[in-house]
């Protein structure tokens, strides 16, 4: 699907005839990893792929002048032979096949939490470096990262299925009835995947544009990362504020330290909005804490407790609000998204990779978890109301103001509001498929949008200037940078066989055919519909003024095509952009169970509770749901501030 | 004898002397003076109420206000010690000890 | 016996109001000081009355001794002007406040007479009470921690004390350190104009 | 031995087919710079010629395990053979899965490709016609520098094609479907250098998909219906389509079935009532499905509303044109209507919405054909107008006949294009100007100096204006015929159509249909011949363009064309950017301020010819060009007797026979003297070509082309108002762009405005003056601050001297209650708790709660006296009542 595009200029190496000379030292080593190769596909039965995906990804890159052969090609066969490891380690099992549940593979108990402890290990350890050592800082980041990818690697090796895998739950603040309690299933598994895999990706290509201070860039990317991770396995309402507060700091300082003219307006923006709507949602989590508290006599902000509580519909109401509110700043929705464009535009490539690919999704996850989980009733009174928002709010509004922004990262941050109206979309409509489509569209949005950013970095890094108008007929001089840029807008638009296209196809039918939006699913879908031509409207139309049509200005005709660090880190979210778009199977298999369960207990609470006024009267304690880890609480009669 | 509350009441009396001295007086000497005078009313009513309660004088926590009034004086030394030294470098600036004169922090 | 503990309570209580109005309201700040002294000795006398043997001792010495001596010195170290001159300024808020003091003392008054008029008396104390050797097992005892706890406070206080009280004296500048600066100054002049160091 | 190897339901051959153009898109696409034009032309080529002989091969195994399953069958008498509807097909893997039905079912999407009669035909053509556009454009594409990038796109195409074909579920189809348009994309903005190609292929890429939101609205409404999305499924799950019932239809006023209702926004009521008609409007699933999938095919076919991204499509290379815009790709919204022909048909109003379509889409395009001067618009709007026919054709019914058009079509639209082809590249090899070397006027007399080119292309003309021996005219008869005869009934029988009040066509269409048809057969001859006459007969009038000199010669003497054009701005492709990589880093801080300087466009002379001379004549293209022209050519004459309807002789209907099985015998009714109108209807087509070749003739051969001059200048207005294409994309510019435009416009304004000002820069200000006003209370006084807190201090004492009782009851169920009192340091209570007004107890008492007992609907107010260390006591009281009803409220009562 690649196609990069002829150059024009007399490029330095004859275009017909092999690329550079093989010297013998080649050659050599060619054999040599010939004869691995074949010994390989023999032996181990899954490895053909994996080898043919690797010499592809040798062969791909043009070899740059200057630097050997082996320094463009080991790295991006490497990524690539990873990547096809991971589609034929995941390929899902056929219709009939049954998975093998001799032996389930051992759970370390406490690996999540080693997966937040590397990452700040990491921090701390660099926080001891010495400042004027670059090359020192940089490894110790990137070997962190990739301790932690490889921490988070044998979670996939664990069939999901309905429950929390990996339970990691003590009582942190007996007084308070704070738990340290982590979990994953199959909803959080994918995008504590993404974080892990976008991470180390934005700070290798980071590090070729970030200079000043990279000491504390490196300890704001550890952190980040530490904190993401936490949010999406926390499943304490208190630790999960906890790590939701922490992810703005490092951002803010990103942006505010990194960024572009007006950082100190977009970065103060950015953390005030996501703040005061965390604050409401922390006065929120402190108000069912003590309902919980004075409804069960134990006090515990655990989500499984919590969960248990069925609120009078007036007081659930404004809860439901509250948190709702906290989440739909951080999505960001239709009214109070206009924080994202600022802080994209300002933000560095590296910041905006991941505002975009992973801090936005903190928002919808936590939506899906705790707003669904805690306030079903609420949140189905008003689903159909919000799905109304975000179509014609997130989706077509967002798509309208994309077309007539001047400025590339503001037109990609303002399509980044239409994908995540698609995302809400799927997640009001509650029914399997759109649930589904809404969590890979999650991890869809990361990779494509991820990727649009990385590029969008790669002309600002060579023009300084991010306006459209500056750019044009960049095809001419760039042609492997058009046709990577081409292949994440067509991701980004949602063209078949690409992974934007799954994602919203599953949203779009799953809307359709959800009875929870009342009469108005049959519209929405079709709004919906709409937006995938607005997509193409205003993404084909930036790519035309950006890579078509003459070369206009003096600057564009010297730009120097996209280097091998560019490369190697777009390279993993390309292929990433076909593997989940030709086999989607390996992403929603593990998350179905997940995904029924929370649609299952979502529609039983509403069967549960019929009507306007869903419930009236104080509040009622549920049994604990059977799908949830075992309960670890104080004995009632040691409750503490007994009265 | 005399009661509890006469105690109480005389180091209330005492405090609200002192308490009027440091808002009324300009000088800094003297509301230092009286921030003196409002630690011992404490001191007092710490002694009266030990006093009170001084059931057994051997039992654990016996002499708890005794013990709190004595590092009152503690802390009422380590106060004046260091307040004297403001003064003197105040002063210094000032060549005043006019509370008035202090008043950096307006808008 | 009872009346000559009544006795001596009215008394010390009354040497005590006396001294503190006094410290409050003199102009001249020894009067002031002397004011405060027969304060703390009455009320070292009052601790006698309750019990606070050990007390009334530490409260002559580290008060009495001490701090008001630490008063009295800097008062003469600031000579003249320690006697702030009377203004009139703030005569009306001045008024205001003492008007509120009268008011606030009646209510006192008023209160404690309630209280007092049908209070029953301390119940008997064993003699011991306040002792040094009880009075110490406990200072000693649970409170051991704030003990050693006040001790650095003191330290802190008196290297607080001394940094800020310090302030200019440094300015005067040592014959050692004169001769050192021309040194320098006659090094830098011969030498090309240096750009200073790097600032890190 | 072939059968064993390639089951029926395992039929790797498929992988085959597809993997291999994909395969050579890859290779191209990613190495072809390195490898080489001959490699790239070798890779292309070997592709598809392999991919041509696998579809020969399971073609002939198709037809072999077709004839498997042959068996007698006796209808109304006559005996025939009829045969099942067999498929080969292969699931590669399980792609993915969406909620079907009312959100519980789960629709299964395999990567599942078959063959099957219909698909195979098209397998041939595309892969066929394919392999013979790819040989030409070798030649064509021969000195054009990006011309491993041309073939990575061409190889693509036709994969995304062939899985547009082959897919055996509708989301796969989409897959392929939006693939070619991708590919359409790519190469109509090949020469993307300049500016109006680029927006062309965008135009393309847009109007495809507004085309593919009404695909993706069909899949869910069928999803949603039929709880299945593969074509065996949709086909046993079509009856959902019609099921009665309120809650089975499509509400579309008021939208999805809701009500209005007045509200109230405060005192004032909006009156929203008057929306509500009084019976809601709504149509069945199958109407819903039908319009939506032709949205699709208006969109991907070029039909009435969204035809007009194809004559722009003509800024792409001509044999992009041709495999594209002629052969394959317009012909898959065709393609889709016959392979869902089981749902089309269950609404008699979306079939007549198709044929009308059609026929209007036929004869307005074929109006603007009649004045067009570029060759390729010509042929882009006969295009059109042919898409126009093969709609209407399965608008009625007639889908085999509308399928066998496709197919004939095919053969000659391509030839007519490759010989278009083959014109412009002898002209460009003259003038090197693009728009010059399209436009007829510059050509003429091409007989005498191109023949092979000449004959093909009159051959193909023939076929298409409907010459009887060849194959236009039968299909075309055909369709002419179908429209007038054919009567399209709702299969599903009268009683459900009346219970759900369905639309059925009035039975004077046929004959408007067929008029409409006849008058654009008329025009098709005429616009055909003339561009025959006017580029082949007569005197070459090409030899000036682009000659100065030779231009100020003519005028000297007084004869040439007195055309206006001369040197136009000169195709870039041989501009020299000179952007050769410099060293220099342009991060440097000068490079700054001249970087976003604009460059002056200039001209400069890429082709060195010695302009003073005539030059050679348009020479014959090479035999890589003329060869395809040729089998086409014959393929266009021959083809017609695959299907020759008019005979009797008619294999490929039989052949699709099984496929459209489901619809076309129960939906489709002939009139009463269907067979006798046969040949009379055959005579009008041929009497309609005769007449439409004549005029040509009359007015470009022997007129030399004035009465085409003297009616321009005598209907000024209408002239151009067909030139200018019915001024059909200026009402777009001013009706959908204006309103998209508009729409953006407040958007942004609102976006800007409204919601930044009101929730960034309102917050703000109040947090500004806040600041200000608090500032003042910093007097910078000791006293005053010590005075402050002493009144804070103050207000906290009076909080702990005035007493504070709290009176709170909790029902402990059954009627008894338990009051409580708040706590307080040092108070004590003294309670009234039976409400009789005096206190139940002397002295006070640190009691701080009372049992109470109420029987249904009692009330007691219990009362509290609170006295607090200082000695103040306040009195409190609580009316304790129990609700009426009976079943008593048990709260904290744990499940």
């Amino acid at each position: 699907m690649s196609a990069s595009t002829d150059v024009d200029q007399p490029s330095s190496h004859n275009p017909s005839g092999g690329s550079g000379g093989v010297n013998a030292s080649d050659l050599i080593g060619l054999i040599f990893l010939a004869a691995l190769a074949v010994v390989t596909t023999r032996f181990v039965d899954g490895a053909l792929p994996v080898i043919l995906a690797g010499a592809a990804g040798a062969l791909v890159p043009r070899a740059e002048t200057g630097k050997s052969a082996w320094a463009t090609r080991a790295p991006m066969a490497i990524v690539a032979a990873l990547l096809a490891l991971f589609v034929v380690k995941m390929w899902p099992l056929a219709a009939g096949e049954l998975p093998d549940v001799t032996t389930p593979p051992h759970e370390p108990a406490h690996l999540l939490s080693w997966l937040l402890a590397v990452p700040f290990i990491g921090a701390c350890i660099v926080l001891v470096l010495p400042r004027s050592t670059p090359g020192i800082l940089i490894g110790t980041t990137l070997t962190t990262m990739a301790a932690t990818l490889a921490v988070a690697l044998p979670i996939l090796s664990v069939p999901m299925g309905r429950t929390y895998h990996f339970n990691h739950d003590f009582l942190w603040m007996p007084k308070l009835g704070v738990h340290y309690h982590v979990a994953i299933d199959g909803i959080s598994l994918w995008l504590v995947m993404l974080t892990v895999f976008i991470m180390p990706v934005a700070a290798y290509v980071s590090f070729g544009s970030i200079t000043t201070r990279l000491k504390d860039w490196c300890f704001a990317l550890l952190l980040l990362e530490s904190a993401m991770l936490g949010t999406f396995v926390a499943l304490d309402l208190f630790l999960f504020y906890a790590f939701f507060e922490l992810t703005l700091v490092p951002m803010y300082v990103m942006i505010g330290v990194w960024g572009g003219s007006k950082r100190i307006y977009a970065t103060m923006k950015f953390f005030l909005y996501t703040f005061l709507g965390s604050i409401l949602m922390l006065a929120a989590v402190l108000y069912i804490g003590y309902a919980y508290y004075k409804a069960s006599g134990v006090p515990s902000f655990d989500y499984f407790d919590l969960s248990r509580l069925m609120i009078d519909r007036d007081t659930q109401v404004w809860l439901f609000a509250a948190f709702a509110l906290a989440f739909f700043i951080k999505v960001p929705m239709f009214p109070v998204h206009t924080w994202l464009p600022d802080a994209h535009t300002e933000a560095p490539t590296a910041g905006s990779i991941i505002l975009a690919a992973v801090m936005l999704k903190m928002g919808t996850y936590g939506y899906l978890r705790f707003c669904m989980g805690i306030f079903p009733e609420a949140s189905s009174e008003y689903g159909a109301t919000l799905a109304g928002v975000a179509v014609l709010g997130g989706i077509l509004y967002g798509a309208l103001c994309a077309w007539r922004q001047t400025d590339v990262k503001r037109l990609v941050a303002y399509s980044s509001v239409a994908h995540l109206g698609y995302v809400m979309l799927g997640i009001f409509a509650a029914t399997q498929a759109s649930l589904e489509g809404a969590v890979l569209q999650m991890v869809n949005h990361g990779i494509s949008t991820g990727a649009l950013f990385l590029l969008v970095g790669v002309i600002y890094d060579r023009r300084h200037t991010r306006e459209i108008e500056q750019f044009g007929g960049l095809a001419k001089v760039m042609p492997v940078y058009t046709a990577l840029f081409i292949v994440a807008t067509m991701a980004s638009i949602g063209l078949p066989a690409t992974n934007g296209f799954v994602g919203e196809f599953m949203i779009i039918t799953g809307t359709f055919v959800s009875n929870k939006l009342g009469h108005v699913a049959g519209i929405q879908a079709v709004g919906a519909a709409i937006g995938v031509i607005l997509g193409a409207l205003y993404m084909l139309s930036m790519v035309q003024r950006v890579f078509f049509g003459p070369i206009t200005r003096k600057g564009n005709l010297r730009l120097k095509d996209i280097n091998n660090r560019e490369m190697l880190g777009v390279a993993p979210l390309i292929i990433m952009i076909f593997v989940i778009g030709l086999f989607p199977r390996i992403f929603l298999d593990p998350m179905r169970d997940a995904v029924s369960r929370v649609g299952g207990d979502y529609s039983t609470r509403l069967a549960a509770s019929p009507g306007p006024k869903y419930y009236v009267g104080p509040t009622k304690l549920f049994a604990r749901s059977p799908d949830a880890p075992a309960a670890v609480t104080l004995a009632p009669g040691e409750a503490p501030f007994a009265p | 004898m005399i009661p509890l509350e006469a105690y109480i009441t005389l180091s209330a009396f005492l405090f609200v002397i002192g308490g009027f001295g440091f808002l009324i007086r300009r000088n800094v000497i003297v509301t230092l003076l009286s921030i003196e005078v409002m630690l011992n009313a404490v001191n007092l009513a710490f002694v009266a109420f030990n006093r009170a309660h001084a059931a057994d004088a051997n039992a654990v926590g016996a002499h708890t206000g005794q013990v709190f009034a004595f590092f009152g004086i503690a802390a009422a030394a380590a106060e004046t010690a260091v307040g004297l030294a403001i003064v003197l470098s105040m002063f210094r600036l000032k060549r005043s000890v006019r509370t008035d004169e202090a008043d950096l922090l307006k808008n | 016996m009872s009346t000559v503990a009544n006795l001596y309570f009215y008394l010390c209580g009354f040497i005590a109001v006396c001294g503190a109005m006094i410290a409050v309201t003199a102009a001249n700040p020894v009067r002031g000081a002397m004011g405060l002294l027969t304060m703390i000795l009455s009320v070292a006398g009052l601790f006698l009355a309750l019990h606070a043997q050990f007390l009334a001792a530490i409260q002559l010495i580290v008060y009495a001794g001490a701090i008001v001596v630490l008063f009295l010195f800097v008062i003469m170290l600031l000579g003249p002007s320690a006697r702030a001159p009377r203004d009139q300024r703030g005569s009306v808020s001045r008024g205001f406040f003492s008007g509120l003091f009268v008011l606030v003392a009646l209510v006192t008054m008023y209160l404690s007479a309630r209280a007092a008029v049908h209070a029953d008396p301390l119940p008997m104390a064993d003699n011991d009470f306040g002792g040094i050797d009880a009075f110490a097992k406990s200072l000693f005892g649970e409170a051991l921690i704030p003990f050693e706890l006040s001790s650095a406070l003191l330290m802190v206080a008196v290297i607080g004390a001394v940094a800020v009280a310090r302030g200019e004296a440094s300015k005067v500048e040592t014959p050692a350190a004169k001769r050192l600066r021309e040194a320098r100054a006659s090094f830098e002049t011969g030498a090309a104009p240096s750009t200073g160091e790097a600032a890190e | 031995m072939l059968g064993q190897l390639f089951p029926v339901d395992d039929f790797k051959l498929i992988a085959l087919i597809l993997g291999m153009p994909l395969l050579g898109a890859a290779v191209n696409g990613i190495w072809g710079q390195r490898l080489g034009k001959e490699a790239v032309r070798l890779m292309a080529l070997t592709a598809l010629a392999v991919s041509f002989l696998g579809a020969l091969v399971s073609f002939f195994m198709l037809v072999h395990a077709v004839d498997l399953t042959g068996h007698e069958e006796v209808v109304e008498g006559v005996k025939s053979v009829v045969h099942e509807h067999t498929k080969l097909s292969w699931t590669a893997w399980d792609w993915m899965h969406t909620s079907g039905g009312d959100g519980a079912t789960s629709v299964s999407i395999p990567v599942k490709f078959s063959i099957d009669a219909l698909s195979g035909v098209m397998m041939l053509v595309v892969t066929g016609v394919g392999f013979l556009i790819h040989l030409y454009s070798s030649a064509y594409m021969a000195d054009d520098k990006a011309y491993w990038r041309f073939f990575a796109y061409l190889n693509l195409f036709i994969f995304s094609m062939l899985v547009l074909i082959l897919g055996d579920n509708l989301p796969l189809l989409f897959v392929g479907w939006e693939g070619v348009g991708l590919c359409s994309y790519l190469l109509i903005g090949f020469w993307y250098d300049k500016m109006p190609n680029a927006a062309a292929g965008k135009k393309a890429f847009l109007a495809n998909r507004v085309g593919d939101f009404g695909l993706i609205c069909g899949m869910f409404l069928l999803a949603h219906y039929c709880g299945a999305l593969d074509w065996t499924g949709l086909s046993n799950g079509a009856e959902g389509l019609l099921k009665t019932g309120d809650l089975n239809q499509i509400h579309l006023w008021p939208i999805g079935g809701g009500e209005f209702r007045d509200f109230h926004v405060g005192p004032l009521p909006i009156p929203m009532h008057i929306f509500q008609p009084s019976t809601a409007f709504t149509i069945t699933g199958a109407t819903a499905v039908g319009l939506a999938l032709l949205l699709g095919c208006t969109g991907k076919s070029a039909q009435l509303p969204l035809y007009i991204w194809l004559p722009d499509a003509m800024a792409g290379p001509t044999p992009v044109s041709a495999l594209i815009h002629a052969a394959t790709m317009v012909t898959a919204g065709i393609y889709l209507i016959c392979r869902l022909s089981f749902i089309f048909v269950l609404s008699p109003f979306v079939m007549t919405t198709i044929a009308c379509v059609g026929a209007a889409t036929a004869i307005f395009a074929a109006t603007i054909a009649l004045v067009q001067n570029d060759i390729k618009k010509v042929l882009a709007y006969s295009t059109v107008s042919q898409l126009g026919y093969m709609v209407l054709g399965v608008g009625v019914g007639a889908f085999s006949a509308g399928f066998f058009h496709v197919l004939t079509h095919a053969f000659f639209k391509a030839c007519l294009f490759l010989g278009a082809g083959s014109v412009i590249h002898a002209m460009h090899a003259r003038v090197h100007d693009d728009v010059a070397s399209q436009d007829m006027r510059n050509m003429g007399g091409l007989r005498k100096y191109m023949p092979l080119t000449y004959w093909t292309f009159f051959v193909s003309t023939l076929a298409i204006a409907g010459c009887p021996p060849l194959s236009g005219f039968f299909s075309k008869d055909e369709i002419l015929y179908r429209a007038y005869v054919n009567q399209v009934v709702n299969p599903m029988g009268e009683p459900l159509v009346a219970r759900l009040h369905m639309w059925t066509p009035p039975t004077a269409l046929g004959p408007i249909l067929y008029t409409v048809g006849l008058i654009t057969a008329v025009l098709t001859a005429f616009y055909m011949f003339r561009l025959t006459f006017v580029t082949f007969w007569g005197d070459f009038r090409g030899w000036t363009i682009g000659r100065p000199s030779l231009l100020a010669q003519a005028e000297l003497t007084g004869h040439g064309h007195d055309d206006e054009h001369g040197h136009s701005e000169h195709e870039s492709d041989s501009h020299d950017t000179k952007s050769a990589h410099a060293g220099h880093d342009d991060h440097g801080g000068h490079g700054h301020d001249d970087d976003g300087e604009l460059i002056e466009v200039h001209d400069d002379h890429g082709h060195h010819e010695d302009l003073t001379t005539p030059g050679y004549p348009p020479h014959e293209s090479p035999w890589p060009m003329t060869v395809p022209l040729i089998i086409l050519g014959t393929f266009a004459a021959l083809a017609g007797f695959l299907n020759a309807g008019i005979l009797h002789f008619a294999p490929i209907d039989h052949w699709l026979e099984p496929v459209f099985a489901g619809s076309a015998e129960h939906a489709v009714h002939l009139r009463a003297n269907a067979e006798r109108l046969e040949w009379p209807l055959a005579a009008c087509g041929v009497l309609a070509f005769l007449i439409g070749s004549g005029i040509a003739y009359w007015v470009y051969v022997l007129q030399a082309g004035k009465p085409a001059k003297a009616m321009a200048d005598g209907a000024p207005g209408l002239h151009d108002l067909l030139q200018d294409k019915w001024r059909v994309d200026e009402l777009y510019e001013a009706t959908i762009y204006a309103g998209t435009d508009a729409l953006a416009d407040t958007a942004v304004w609102l976006d800007r405005s409204v919601i930044d000002t009101l929730l960034a820069t309102v917050t703000s200000t109040v947090v500004k003056v806040s600041g200000v006003v608090l500032r003042l209370l910093q007097t910078g006084v000791v006293h005053i601050y010590a005075g402050a807190m002493v009144v804070g201090l103050a207000g906290l004492a009076i909080f702990f001297v005035v007493p504070h009782p709290e009176l709170a009851a909790k029902d402990t169920g059954g009627g008894n209650y338990v009051v409580e009192a708040a706590p307080g340091m040092g108070y004590s209570y003294l309670w009234d708790a039976d409400g009789n007004g005096t206190w139940d107890a002397q002295a006070m008492s640190a009691v701080d709660h009372q049992p109470l007992h109420l029987n249904a609907g009692e009330t007691k107010t219990v009362r509290l006296m609170v006295k607090n260390a200082f000695g103040f006591t306040k009195t409190v009281a609580l009316p304790v009542t129990r609700p009426e009803s009976t079943k008593s409220l048990e709260i904290g009562q744990n499940p």
